[in-house]
């Protein structure tokens, strides 16, 4: 058995495969798929199925411009994942061409541009959100009142059809706007919050994912089930949804403790917008977030703090995406300047000293010249 | 007996199942023995004696040489075929000079051995000095020399010898073994290994994954107050030394200092079981137990082997291979070597032989690294593996020395659970080699400078010398003339230092740059010449 | 137009006088570079990188008007240190990237000439008139000076056979071309 | 210094930090942005240099344009003087970051005269006279535009740092990927926009 090429230790290995990493977060995105898919009827199972293929086809058309081998990158499942968070994020009666281009530009400018899964420094997933959210801001805020699959108010199948492909307003259905945007316009309009959240903000509803909102966002209760099976399965640390859940809200609460009427409860900020998808799926993408314990806590308030401040005084209602894309520029700089403590150096690197009096012992320590008596010690 | 918190590390299954309820038995002695002179951290070991010669049993074959080193024994007497190249026991396969020593079967030790004066009466400097006479050399598989470590610790005052009976590596239980059958003998040399150091106190460490081994230390070492056995927890590397000294005192070893420094020495059980063997029995260190194991060895058990027996001899007395294993392994198989083939000898530092079929080396396809950072949670030194294999990967050798890549300890925990099966530590191992390199070539090119510049002095002194010669004689000529000016003028002598050809002055001689290389022990003196050129 | 001339001017002379003051009380340091670039290079004053001396050479790299890899007995590393320090990324190709070599002589082609004990930077052979000459590995650069001057082409430039302690691990990325093997048993 | 008006400078320095970036919103300042942000160390030491000139540079434009320019009305001299201070300004710091710390004199190279001609500096000047602040306002509109600077540098400089071990397609690796980086990056700092700054 002649080896040509000397391979190194270890000669065993840990069982794991990325293919089954990336298989048990899809996993544990289904139960929220298929609620959405409940929830918002055949419109969402249409745009999450587009999102799908698309990504695939794109995902492919790179790996062949690349010259990558097809099969080993392919199943990786890590472009699945993608174009089901970005299906999740995005609004139920969004019109084909948004699920398309979103996954485009996800997958090819997202990742494939820096070089392929595990190099792009921005989560793809929120990238193109953002991109979409920009460009085109009205089809991206166009939400509908959550009707559940077969029920009447839900569109038929053919209708399902024509609201993703001919985006005909034939069934306009019962358009409402989230708790977010609708807390945003009435604030603009300076009226007191109390009066406000008792009309339309009922924990339990925005919890159980009855409210209206993007497909996969709904229901927060539903999200924290997989993200709890996922930190089960050990798939990422639990620093860092605590501590952008935690940090969100702390500030939430100082600040509703603070001024009640101008700023709003921290459930309220818990179970609307894409909170929760973003604290167990995007904040803890492996990709974009940072390598160390401290480096995760830091990455995880940062988020928490930039979704706080974004939601409450800038423009657009949800500053979930804005923020993670933020904290993922910050994420080489964190790399940088965070890391764990070497064994026998201090946390700057240089070698630790020996306590004091060790050294002033050695220095009066005389070899054991004399003949010991032999004694056994 | 608190212990302390640590880092990293991993939970390879242990797979000790299949030998570990195997008694060691004793290999019947090879016909042939392949001692490398190379067999231990530090200068080669110089042969004593030349291809001809008969040796007894336990006879010194080469001594140690220099300031680290350890002397080489015959396991068996027998006649010295050759010393010359044959395979090492290392990946590269690259050959070693090594000692041929052809067995006669007669075993029989050599007259003049005699049995050893009372190890309990002597004094710890004279202990050091007994055990690097036996040759006894770390056994954990880091082969530094018993004695050499003995000395250095004696400059501190050591208050805790800390004995690794860890045996972190998955498959290996000879260390197992030794403590269950062996377990007197090895307290008496935990006692003189503590006498020689003058230890306050001592502890064995043994993982929790092994309970008889623990009660049979703990029984042996009932009544004695200083000596105490404790569990440590089973996770791969707790056989790391300084993984150790974290645990049981809490305390880190400052980098680039000995463990010595903050009062504790570890020694691995194997070599406190040659320490008492080289003491109380008189028999330098000729033979040690290993395990053979893996998928494609028949009959896996632990063997007592003498040192430069065949690992084609091992395993055929272990019943042969069953299949074709996909990689041979001497050690274990965290952080043991791949080894060529089997040709190759056991050395002292060799603690297992392991056959591995294909299915338990798993070597799945590489994949690109999708910064899981579980290597980062791994690394017991608390580096971050994945930074530094990124910036390898992209050639930047001094971007991965500013992440630590110096302080790795090669322990494999990153490579074990790294989900894309990315050969980290070759990584690791090809910067180290890099650095390796630069310092030898920065070495060389100070030693360059020093010899040039040596070069250029000894010319200039020599063109002063010959100017002040000349001037010397152009006054005596003129002595002359004013002298005897009526004499006939004889034609000019001829001038003993003719310049040579070229702008170059006189004649090579062999004055600052050999005096350099001189020093240097392995270059013979150089006859010189006088000043004639003829 | 006159404000305009006489605002300048005197913007100008304000400016002007600032910064002479500041000049004179912050001492500017000699530049380091020529130092520390003659401290690296071997000092053998060979001439093969076609100046008189390291010194020269390490002003011409100062300046600039050198390349990085003019040096070959510096090898690789050399041309890394330099680049390094002068901030220029030249490819190693020619100087650099050759394999380590020593010199050589061939016993029966060696007549004791001491030709080439004259030319070697560093004294690395040695032997006397008549004798059998030979070289000194350690002090050996492979600089390859002894070559062009043997009279009887009895010196030759040997690659460092690969042994257990100059072998090293490859890259894993190009593992293939790994350092080349010894024959194994 | 009443309650509001420290208000007001608050905003107005995290303002132009953040919301309308000097270099990711009102995109000035882009060559030394896209020059010096190979190393992260020497982009910090970029970013506190153009700091230490920009906010020198908008106290002393201020100066010349309140007590030289306005009363003899010579407005058209606004940009030539405002050029000569900033170079002056610069030159001054030349000599300072060459005496202190010869490496990174060294490290940064050519970039630190240029940034004479960095449109920020010059832009942050003009922009001053513009917006009519008094002279706190406008060393604290310097201070912002600095501070935004450095800010986006470093975070840049820490991406292009990551982007340079990465193995990208032949076609964009160099300056294309980098281009790309800072076009996702302006268009997450958009996320900024609508926060109050005048």
């Amino acid at each position: 058995m002649k080896i040509s090429i000397p391979q190194a230790a270890p000669h065993v290995r840990n069982p794991g495969r990325v293919p089954s990493l990336m298989t048990t977060v899809l996993i544990a995105l289904s139960p929220i798929t298929l609620f959405a898919v409940y929830q918002f009827g055949w419109p969402a199972l249409n745009l999450i199925g587009l999102c799908l293929l698309s990504a695939l086809l794109f995902e492919i058309l790179c790996l062949y411009s690349t010259g990558k081998p097809l099969d080993t990158y392919i199943l990786d499942g890590s472009g699945m994942l993608t174009a089901l968070l970005l299906a999740l994020s995005l609004p139920p009666h969004a019109p084909w061409w948004i699920a398309i281009c979103g996954s485009g530009f996800a997958i090819i400018v997202g990742k494939h541009v820096y070089g392929g899964i595990g190099q792009n420094p921005f989560n793809p997933a929120m990238l193109a959100r953002v991109a979409l959210l920009l460009s085109f801001p009205v089809e991206m805020t166009h939400w509908t009142q959550a009707a559940p699959l077969l029920s009447t108010a839900a569109p038929s199948f053919i209708e399902g059809l024509q609201i993703t492909f001919q985006s005909s307003t034939a069934f306009d259905g019962l358009t409402a706007a989230t708790t977010l945007g609708q807390l945003k316009t009435d604030l603009s309009q300076g009226l007191p919050l109390q009066q406000l959240t008792e009309q339309y903000f009922q924990p339990l509803d925005s919890s159980l994912g009855l409210t209206a909102g993007s497909l996969g966002e709904t229901s927060s209760l539903l999200i924290a089930i997989g993200g709890l099976y996922l930190l089960r399965q050990r798939i990422f640390s639990w620093r860092l949804p605590t501590s952008f859940l935690g940090s969100l809200l702390l500030l939430s609460t100082t600040a509703w403790i603070l001024a009640p009427e101008i700023y709003a409860s921290p459930l309220f900020h818990l179970t609307s917008g894409g909170v929760m998808l973003a604290a167990f799926f995007i904040v803890t993408d492996p990709v974009t977030s940072p390598c160390t314990r401290r480096g995760q806590l830091l990455f995880g308030t940062g988020c928490g703090a930039l979704t706080f401040v974004i939601r409450t005084w800038g423009g657009y209602p949800e500053g979930v995406a804005f923020a993670v894309l933020l904290m993922n520029a910050m994420t080489p700089l964190i790399d940088h300047y965070v890391r764990p403590r070497r064994y026998g150096r201090s946390r700057t690197g240089t070698p630790i000293k020996r306590p004091l009096w060790r050294r002033i012992r050695e220095f009066f320590y005389t070899q054991p010249k004399s003949p010991s008596s032999g004694s056994d010690k | 007996m608190k212990l302390f918190g640590f880092r990293g590390g991993v939970h390879p299954e242990a797979l000790k199942q299949h030998t570990a309820d195997h008694p060691i038995s004793t290999l019947p002695l090879p016909a042939a023995l392949y001692l490398p002179l190379q067999q231990h951290v530090g200068e080669p070991a110089e042969p004593e004696v030349s291809p001809g010669d008969y040796v007894y049993k336990g006879q010194l074959l080469a001594r140690s040489q220099g300031q680290i080193s350890a002397p080489v024994h015959a396991p068996s007497s027998g006649t010295v075929v050759a010393i010359d190249e044959f395979p090492a026991p290392h990946p590269s396969g690259l050959p070693v000079k090594t000692v041929i020593l052809e067995t006669d079967g007669k075993d029989h030790w050599s007259p003049a051995w005699t049995t050893p004066t009372d190890p309990w009466s002597l004094r710890p400097e004279e202990i050091a000095r007994e055990v690097g006479l036996a040759g006894v050399v770390g056994m954990g598989g880091a082969t530094f020399p018993s004695a050499v470590k003995l000395g250095q610790s004696l400059q501190y005052p050591i208050h805790n010898l800390i004995i690794n009976g860890s045996e972190c590596e998955p498959y290996l239980s000879c260390d197992d073994r030794l403590m269950r059958e062996r377990a007197p003998q090895l307290i008496d040399g935990i006692r003189l290994t503590a006498h020689a150091l003058q230890a306050k106190q001592a502890t064995v460490a043994i993982e929790d994954n092994k309970p008889e081994a623990f009660a049979a230390m703990s029984a042996a070492a009932k009544g004695i107050n200083q000596l105490n056995v404790i569990r440590v927890p089973s996770r791969y590397p707790m056989g790391w030394d300084k993984q150790l000294i974290r645990i049981i005192t809490g305390r880190e070893v400052p980098v680039g200092a000995r463990s010595a420094s903050i009062g504790v020495c570890v020694h691995n059980v194997g070599t406190v079981y040659a320490i008492q063997q080289a003491l109380c029995a008189g028999t330098p260190l000729l033979s040690r137990v290993i395990t053979v194991a893996g998928g494609a060895i028949a009959k896996p058990q632990n063997l007592e082997v003498p040192v430069g027996t065949l690992v084609s001899e091992v395993i055929k007395y272990c019943g042969g291979l069953n299949e074709e294993p996909a990689r041979l392994v001497m050690g274990g198989p965290m952080m043991g070597q791949i080894v060529p083939h089997t040709g190759v000898p056991l050395v002292k530092g060799s603690s297992g032989v392991l056959a591995l079929t294909a299915r338990e080396v798993d070597d799945g396809p590489e994949r690109p690294c999708i910064r899981c950072r579980r290597c980062v949670e791994a690394c017991p030194v608390g580096l971050m593996p994945v930074e530094m294999a990124a910036r390898l990967r992209a050639d930047d050798i001094d971007g991965a020395v500013d992440y630590g890549v110096q302080d790795c300890i090669g322990c494999s925990c990153c490579s074990y659970v790294c989900p894309a099966k990315i050969p980290l530590v070759q990584y690791f191992n090809y910067a180290r080699g890099v650095l390796d390199c630069r310092q030898t070539a920065t070495r060389k090119a100070q030693q360059t400078r020093e010899m040039a510049l040596a070069r250029q002095q000894r010319l200039a002194s020599q063109q002063a010398a010959r100017d002040a010669r000349k001037a010397a004689k152009t006054e005596d000529k003129a002595k002359n003339n004013t002298k005897n000016n009526i004499k006939n003028t004889r034609p000019a002598s001829k001038n003993p230092d003719r310049p040579a050809s070229g702008d170059d002055a006189g004649t090579q001689h062999k004055g600052a740059a050999a005096n350099i290389i001189a020093t240097d022990s392995r270059v013979t003196d150089i006859p010189l010449q006088s000043e004639q050129l003829s | 137009m006159i404000t305009a001339v006489t605002l300048l001017t005197l913007i100008g002379t304000l400016l002007g006088l600032g910064l002479g003051a500041v000049n004179r009380y912050l001492p500017v340091k000699e530049d380091p570079l020529r130092e520390s670039l003659s401290a690296l290079l071997p000092g053998t004053q060979c001439g093969q990188c076609g100046y008189a001396g390291c010194r020269q050479a390490a002003e011409a790299l100062a300046e600039g008007t050198a390349s990085v890899n003019l040096c070959p007995p510096g090898g690789p590393l050399l041309v890394q240190q330099l680049g390094s320090i002068l901030g220029r990324e030249e490819d190693s190709s020619d100087a650099g990237s050759r394999t380590p070599v020593l010199a050589w002589v061939n016993p029966d082609l060696c007549t004791g000439c001491t030709k080439c004990l004259r030319e070697c930077p560093t004294d690395a052979l040695v032997g006397a008139a008549k004798q059998l000459h030979v070289v000194l590995d350690d002090a050996c650069t492979g600089c390859g000076a002894c070559t062009d001057v043997c009279p009887t082409e009895g010196i030759s430039m040997q690659e460092v056979p690969l042994t257990l302690t100059n072998w090293h691990w490859p890259n894993p990325q190009h593992q293939d071309s790994g350092p080349p093997k010894q024959g194994a048993v | 210094m009443t309650g509001e008006s420290v208000e007001a400078y608050l905003i107005l320095l995290f303002g132009t930090a953040l919301v309308n970036n000097v270099v990711l919103v009102q995109f000035l300042g882009l060559c030394p942005f896209m020059g010096v942000s190979k190393k992260i160390d020497a982009a910090a030491g970029m970013g506190f240099a153009t700091t230490f000139v920009l906010t020198l540079a908008s106290a002393s434009s201020w100066l010349i344009e309140h007590y030289l320019l306005a009363p003899l009305n010579a407005d058209f001299l606004r940009i030539v003087s405002f050029i000569l201070v900033i170079a002056g300004v610069v030159q001054f710091t030349e000599m300072i970051i060459r005496s202190l710390s010869p490496l990174l004199y060294q490290t940064l190279g050519i970039f630190l005269p240029l940034i004479t001609t960095n449109c920020a500096v010059l832009g942050v000047a003009l922009l001053n006279v513009q917006r009519a602040h008094n002279l706190i306002e406008s060393l604290l509109y310097g201070l912002g535009a600095s501070l935004g600077f450095v800010l986006v540098l470093v975070i840049f400089a820490g991406l292009r740092q990551r982007l340079s071990l990465c193995q990208i397609p032949g076609l964009f690796s160099g300056t294309p990927i980098a281009l790309i980086t800072a076009g996702l990056l302006s268009m997450a700092f958009m996320g900024f926009s609508g926060l109050p700054s005048n």
